[in-house]
């Protein structure tokens, strides 16, 4: 236990692991303050733009000057063991004890650094990007109460406390997502991506209880430790709670067939998915696994079935994406589609794999996404300025922009070029590591399901930025005129992220390609905490192959994939760059396949039929017939049997008083008969 | 005044200052009458304060015990004293009383005087029922408290008002007939095997009673704690009398009473009847019934078009959870039962306060009657997500760390019970957010609802503490834990044994009520 | 021997008198009756030494409240019915059935053969002694006046009550 | 047998004979006198039970008559009342004890 506000204001000693956090409590801090300042300012000064615009980025970018320092001191101090820091106990009951704990190890600083700093980023945005909102101050309170909730969610050592944070980035998402309130449909939208998360909650609870029952603690460090002794390799209990705390994943993360809320959240403003919905909240079902990564090495059919939902999700939602035509949509499934790339690195087993793409997708899915933003922003603007209600979002609507907004065409095709997988941006390292591993591990079809939606992943992006640049503008002659570049604030974020899109891959190049130095920093770097895992799939027989299924080596297929991914990328744009589109409001939605993938295979319809609407009727059955009508009908029914019984009763009060003697008399009778007899 | 909180008398000035108040009330002016009540109140809550930090928690003794002789002939004692899980209640109820009463200033326009000396009245009885150690006057306290309960809902309700006071004067007498019989059956007991007429819960506590006739008595008990409760299907009276009483009396009837229902299982109905309590069947059953209130209470609660009632059923469900902590009989399970209790309290009560204030704007609690309100009433919009939130479980408000305890104490005894009731979490959601939804936000489509005002200084001085609250048990309840932790280990301790040791027969003569000595000749 | 002479003689008297109070038409005759029922029931109280009763019982009974009734009877200015007065053959039968069931159940009181007799009770010679110490009078005044002081006294208020109602109710109403 | 026993019975009689009086008479007068009947049979029983229980039972005959007394005078204003209303003393002409 630390005192709370040593933890808020001095470099906290931890003699076990040699490393010494710092400032642990004032990480979390800072973005509360911001949060309590901003969410005051909300109702105290709320046309104030400067102070929200001030204290919101302030608050995350100190946060980050913090996470970074504690990154340097534990890149020197390279502790084996997690440093625990307890603030202080949440819950004492006999022999549960939970404390508010934070764990700081290479995976949790790995994964504040990538919270802070790709929220510092978006912070310092969307200081442009809201400036005319009038919620200005509740859009920063919101933003920064998400980083508090999903910072505790990286940071915390055992399981309830990360299910805080868990749970309170969805409560973030669920404010921001229905950030324009006012709009009913949008509102909307926040509620359900809280109802689906709710459902995955479920699965991380019941999970918990197992954990409880099994350790008899919830310490990260406690249960990895003993699971290996405690648990039978393989066997019904460590299956049943690794496929429980996939399922809270697959709700967090947007997997089948839990998706459903992602492609709605995008009503909330653009940084905000960006944010969220791209960057950090999704990618928490990722961590979850890679952090529970032991249990679920011991789990092999659940290993198989987060590889095989991921793969799947990334086809599935890749089809989706390709018939799109609501610019945020695309990258809705686009990250829908790369978080299915990282459960399947995690469902393979290569931990490592995964929390790589999802460090490489902060990057350039933000970057796409605060893209995005500002071409929205500018046909906001400049649909705003002639006075017409045309949907921004719409890709239709948009065209030959790449003159008008030329940094953000520029930096939206490094973003583009990096999820292609190209040769040498970031997408490229992870994603072709996420496939290697999944071929040399034998896990044929999915080898070729994640090789299919790589391609179709370049064709859609490809699609994306031919109809949103390439071509001819399709605004309008009257608002043409005012589309122009967004302010420096908003594309410095952008040029930001564009360089870590090319650079974030660099971390680790495979030894295999020839001519480039082989770095091995993640691998390294996670080592510690990864190592447990790979020691008991080792254990159990887990080789690598060293060879894809159709032959060839790690570097041929390197090879192979970029070039196809190059290729696509140019045969996409040459295909699409000359066709004419017409405005959204002038054209037909599409028929045959590609309405059904417009229409996102009907799975919203569906699952509206076959789940919400018969449980409606339900709960409306259960008020009406069985509350209503069963049970306060059977009280009616007895209190109108009573009456009844008093109606009968009262005929013999006929008034006629001979009829009272007799009664009276055979009363005397029987009552004479009952004592004397 | 040194150690007056440690000493023995103030739970009986708790329960004669309401009382004092009470008269006070119809003595004093109309327009003064809140006032004093709300001042009576206040006080009450003041004294009853201390008694958190006085309060040893280490020990399961009973602490500022009184006993005084009253009917002696009968062995009827004024008995009080406070345990752990009392203290939590009482301060609960001396929590809950002020806010409510201060919600109601505005709110009630006739008859003032009358209403305030009920609300007074029903607040000595509601401590009374907590912290009678004797059974006649428990009895007592819990028959006294119906009266008040029953003219607040028939007098200043809602359309129905007669029909829903009716139906809850019913029900409840009903099951504290029942009750009533079986105490008198226990005296009557340990007189059979001590020869010595006593109400007092220590004694009673100690009576051994035969297998086969713990599970009548325990069904005349729990009949009457699970109508409070509400358990289903007894559970019909609960919609209509907090969708008619005014806004004082829903806080009060969700606050406190219901939690009148858990606190006589784990007081009386556990201790007492161990062997039929702990036995399968009854376990089953409660079991059963609290997982209908969970899923079918929020199934019913998500399709309500009137606010209140949907709370009325988030009650049902939330009392669910508290039940089946209860008699799964683990430390956590009852702990954290205990803390829920104290929870649903605070946000069910703060819920009705806000329906409340919206009530009073625009004399409607149809859901379907506002939206976009947000964009008027801010301050509102917040405290009411707030709450709500509280009221889905959100990890970080109250109501997550009694939900977690119950079901991870429940989980390790009854893994299939707690694994469905933990799907509640998901029709929580499902419930709160839709009305949430409805009525704070998209556009204001009701020319009415566009001039709302925000909520006055004086309801955010009755939200506030509730509000605090919510947070500060979310955050910290650690200090709630603790002080129920020893109670709660004997009562465990003493149930499990009780179980046990319960004699396999009945006696030959220990029902035969002709030689009851009150009733007949003394052998 | 002369006793058992007089109590046949008073026991015919009393249950004939009743019995034709029960049958006669006419009212005058049936309260005539019911005070030749009275009287031999008061020497019957001779019989059984409560001398102060049977007086009491002549005086009282038959001679103020029966006269109350004749009273009325005349004020009323009834006459014999016109048609018959007794009910119909089936309440006829149910209600012979019924006092028959009274006087049966009665009688089963008396199977028991409770000590009814003196000499289970205080016995002749205690009475007699009483009676020839303190008069028929003062053997009813001792209790009367000590024990039952304060009923004796509310008995006075409940005479006031009836005195009263009886009053307000037969009060002619002013039109 | 002694008188007691006998003054028992012949107390039995009069009862059942006054009983079966207010049953079979519509003659709301000659019902009271019927009920008047049974108050006096009821005397002759307390007066047989003062020999062998005590004298006070005695003092309970003179508190029936008292009552005897009030209800006679209450009922028969009564019956006048009614009478003078409906010139009819025929109980089962009257059905006002009807709610």
């Amino acid at each position: 236990m630390v005192n709370l506000l040593e933890s808020v204001l001095r470099v906290v000693q931890h003699a076990e692991s040699g490393y010494h956090p710092v400032l642990p409590g004032l990480i979390l801090l800072l973005p509360l303050a911001g949060f309590v300042i901003n969410g005051l300012g909300a109702f105290l000064w709320r046309d104030s733009k400067r102070i929200p615009g001030i204290v919101g980025p302030a608050a995350i970018i100190g946060a980050f000057g913090i996470v970074v320092a504690n990154f340097l001191a534990m890149r020197g101090a390279f502790p084996h063991d997690p440093a625990v820091v307890s603030l202080w106990t949440w819950m004492a009951v006999g022999d549960l004890s939970i404390g508010v704990d934070l764990q700081f190890d290479q995976l949790s600083i790995l994964m504040m650094l990538i919270v802070t700093g790709v929220s510092s980023v978006i912070h310092v945005y969307s200081i442009g990007y809201m400036r005319e909102d009038p919620g200005y101050s509740r859009y920063f309170s919101y933003l920064n109460l998400f980083v508090f909730f999903m910072l505790i969610l990286v940071m915390g050592a055992n399981f309830p406390i990360v299910f805080v944070g868990w749970e309170g980035v969805g409560l973030c998402s669920y404010l921001l997502i229905g950030f324009w309130y006012e709009n009913r449909e949008f509102a909307s939208a926040g509620k359900k991506a809280f109802i689906v998360n709710r459902i995955g909650d479920f699965g991380f609870l019941v999970a918990m209880f197992l954990i409880f029952t099994h350790f008899g603690t919830l310490d990260f460090v406690e249960v990895f430790a003993a699971a290996p002794e405690t648990l039978v390799y393989a066997g019904g209990v460590v299956t049943l709670i690794t496929l429980l705390l996939f399922l809270g994943a697959t709700g967090k993360s947007a997997q089948i067939p839990l998706y459903v809320w992602l492609p709605d959240a995008m009503a909330g403003p653009t940084p905000v998915s960006a944010l969220i919905h791209a960057a950090t909240m999704v990618t928490a079902g990722v961590y979850l696994v890679a952090r529970s990564g032991v249990l679920f090495a011991m789990a092999p059919v659940s290993q198989a079935v987060v590889a095989a939902i991921g793969a799947g999700t990334a086809l599935f939602a890749a089809t989706i994406a390709t018939q799109q035509y609501d610019i945020k949509k695309v990258l809705a499934y686009s990250t829908v589609s790369q978080l299915g790339y990282m459960f399947l690195a995690v469902g393979i087993g290569a931990f490592t794999a995964g929390v790589f793409h999802l460090m490489t997708h902060a990057f350039f899915k933000a970057l796409l996404f605060l893209g995005s933003g500002a071409v929205i922003h500018a046909m906001h603007h400049a649909l705003h300025q002639v006075h017409r209600d045309d949907d921004p979002n719409d890709m239709r609507n948009h065209g030959g922009l790449k003159n008008m907004m030329p940094i953000t065409w520029a930096t939206m095709w490094i973003g583009t070029v990096a999820i292609a997988g190209i040769f040498p941006f970031a997408g490229f390292f992870s994603k072709d590591e996420i496939i290697w591993y999944t071929g040399t591990y034998g896990y044929v079809v999915l080898w070729v399901v994640s090789l299919l939606a790589a391609v179709l992943t370049a064709a859609y992006m490809t699609r994306l930025m031919v109809l949103t640049f390439h071509g001819e503008n399709r605004t309008g002659a009257d608002a043409k005129p005012h589309l122009k570049e967004v302010p420096a604030v908003m594309w410095v974020p952008l040029a930001i992220l564009a360089v870590l899109s090319v650079v974030g891959g660099w971390i680790q190049i495979p030894e295999a390609l020839p001519g480039l130095p082989a770095v091995d920093a993640l691998h390294h770097w996670l080592e510690p905490v990864m190592e447990p895992a790979r020691h008991v799939m080792t254990e159990h027989g887990f080789h690598k192959a060293y060879e894809a299924p159709l032959g060839g080596g790690e570097a041929t297929w390197a090879i192979i994939s970029t070039v196809v991914a190059l290729i696509v990328v140019i045969l996409t744009f040459r295909a699409l760059v000359h066709r004419r589109y017409s405005p959204a409001a002038e054209s037909e939605a599409p028929t045959g396949f590609a309405g059904i993938l417009y229409n996102k295979w009907y799975v919203d319809e569906l699952y509206d039929r076959v789940i919400i609407r018969p449980l409606l009727a339900l709960w409306r059955g259960c008020w009406r017939i069985v509350d209503a009508g069963l049970i306060d009908g059977t009280l009616d029914a007895m209190a109108s049997g009573t009456r009844m019984v008093g109606w009968v009763g009262s005929l013999l009060q006929s008034g006629r008083v001979a009829g009272y003697m007799f009664w009276f008399v055979t009363g005397v009778v029987i009552i004479l008969a009952l004592l004397l007899l | 005044m040194d150690n007056f909180f440690e000493s023995h008398w103030v739970l009986s000035l708790l329960i004669i200052l309401p009382l004092a108040g009470s008269v006070a009330c119809l003595a004093a002016r109309e327009e003064l009458a809140r006032h004093v009540a709300f001042g009576t109140s206040v006080i009450a809550f003041l004294i009853s304060l201390p008694l958190f930090w006085t309060f040893r928690s280490g020990t399961a003794a009973i602490q500022n015990y009184v006993s005084v002789p009253w009917i002696e002939a009968w062995g009827i004692g004024y008995t009080v004293g406070i345990d752990g899980i009392s203290l939590l209640m009482v301060l609960l109820t001396t929590f809950v009383t002020p806010l409510a009463i201060l919600g109601s200033y505005t709110y009630i326009q006739r008859n003032q005087r009358a209403y305030y000396a009920m609300l007074l009245l029903l607040l000595a009885a509601m401590i009374g029922v907590f912290v009678a150690l004797d059974l006649f006057l428990f009895f007592l306290f819990w028959e006294i408290m119906l009266i008040p309960m029953y003219f607040i809902i028939g007098v200043w309700g809602g359309k129905r008002r007669i029909y829903a006071a009716v139906k809850f004067f019913l029900f409840t007498a009903i099951g504290s007939l029942l009750m009533l019989v079986a105490i008198l059956v226990m005296v009557y007991l340990y007189y059979r095997q001590f020869g010595i007429i006593t109400f007092a819960y220590n004694d009673l506590v100690q009576l051994p009673i035969a297998r086969d006739l713990q599970f009548v008595l325990f069904a005349a008990f729990a009949l009457a704690f699970a109508i409070k409760v509400p358990l289903f299907p007894v559970h019909t009276w609960l919609p209509d009398a907090h969708v008619e009483a005014p806004t004082a009396g829903s806080v009060i009837l969700a606050g406190v009473l219901l939690k009148m229902g858990t606190y006589g299982f784990l007081r009386f109905a556990l201790p007492f009847f161990s062997h039929a309590a702990t036995s399968p069947a009854v376990i089953g059953t409660v079991m059963v019934l609290s997982l209908i209130g969970i899923i079918y209470g929020a199934w019913v609660a998500a399709v309500q078009p009137d606010a209140k009632k949907l709370v009325a059923y988030t009650s049902i469900a939330h009392l669910g959870f508290v039940m089946m902590g209860l008699f799964a009989l683990t430390t956590q399970g009852i702990q954290g039962g205990i803390l829920q209790m104290v929870n649903h309290g605070i946000s069910t009560g703060a819920l009705f306060l806000l329906i409340g204030m919206v009530y009073e704007r625009r004399h409607t609690r149809m859901i379907e009657d506002f939206g976009g309100i947000a964009k008027v009433m801010p301050v509102f919009a917040a405290s009411f997500l707030l709450v709500a939130l509280s009221s889905i479980g959100l990890p970080g408000t109250n109501g997550f760390i009694g939900e977690f305890l119950i079901l991870i104490g429940t989980f390790q005894k009854y893994p299939v019970v707690a694994f469905i009731a933990a799907t509640g979490v998901i029709f929580a959601a499902a419930y709160m957010l839709p009305m949430v939804q409805r009525m704070l936000y998209g556009e204001i489509d009701r020319e009415e609802n566009r001039a709302l005002s925000d909520i006055t200084l004086r309801e955010r001085v009755v939200l506030a503490p509730a509000l605090i609250m919510i947070v500060l048990i979310g955050v910290y309840p650690q200090p709630f834990l603790s002080r129920t932790a020893a109670s709660v280990d004997a009562l465990i301790d003493q149930v499990e044994l009780r179980a046990v040791a319960a004699p396999v027969v009945a006696g030959a003569s220990d029902l035969r009520f002709d030689r009851m000595p009150i009733l007949g000749a003394d052998e | 021997m002369i006793v058992d002479f007089f109590f046949v003689l008073f026991a015919v008297m009393a249950v004939g008198g009743a019995a034709a109070m029960v049958l006669a038409r006419n009212p005058v005759a049936s309260l005539l009756y019911l005070v030749m029922s009275f009287f031999a029931l008061s020497g019957i109280f001779i019989l059984l030494d409560a001398h102060f009763i049977a007086a009491v019982n002549v005086i009282v009974y038959a001679g103020a409240i029966l006269v109350l009734f004749l009273f009325v009877i005349m004020l009323l200015n009834l006459g014999p019915s016109k048609r018959p007065d007794l009910r119909g053959t089936m309440y006829r039968m149910l209600g012979i059935a019924a006092a028959g069931a009274v006087f049966g159940l009665l009688l089963i009181t008396l199977r028991d053969g409770h000590t009814t007799s003196m000499a289970g009770g205080m016995g002749q010679a205690t009475m007699d002694a009483m009676l020839q110490s303190r008069g028929a009078v003062g053997v009813i005044a001792e209790p009367m006046f000590r024990s039952y002081l304060v009923p004796f006294e509310i008995t006075s208020l409940l005479l006031l009550v009836a005195i009263v109602g009886a009053i307000v109710l037969a009060r002619r109403r002013a039109p | 047998m002694d008188i007691e026993t006998y003054s028992l019975i012949l107390s039995a009689l009069l009862f059942a004979i006054g009983t079966a009086g207010v049953l079979l008479r519509r003659n709301a007068i000659i019902m009271f006198m019927c009920i008047e009947l049974m108050l006096n049979a009821v005397n002759l029983t307390l007066v047989v039970f003062s020999r062998s229980l005590g004298i006070e039972a005695q003092v309970f005959v003179f508190f029936v008559m008292a009552v005897a007394a009030a209800e006679a005078a209450v009922g028969l204003a009564i019956i006048i009342a009614i009478f003078r209303h409906y010139e009819l003393v025929d109980v089962d002409r009257f059905n006002l004890l009807k709610w």
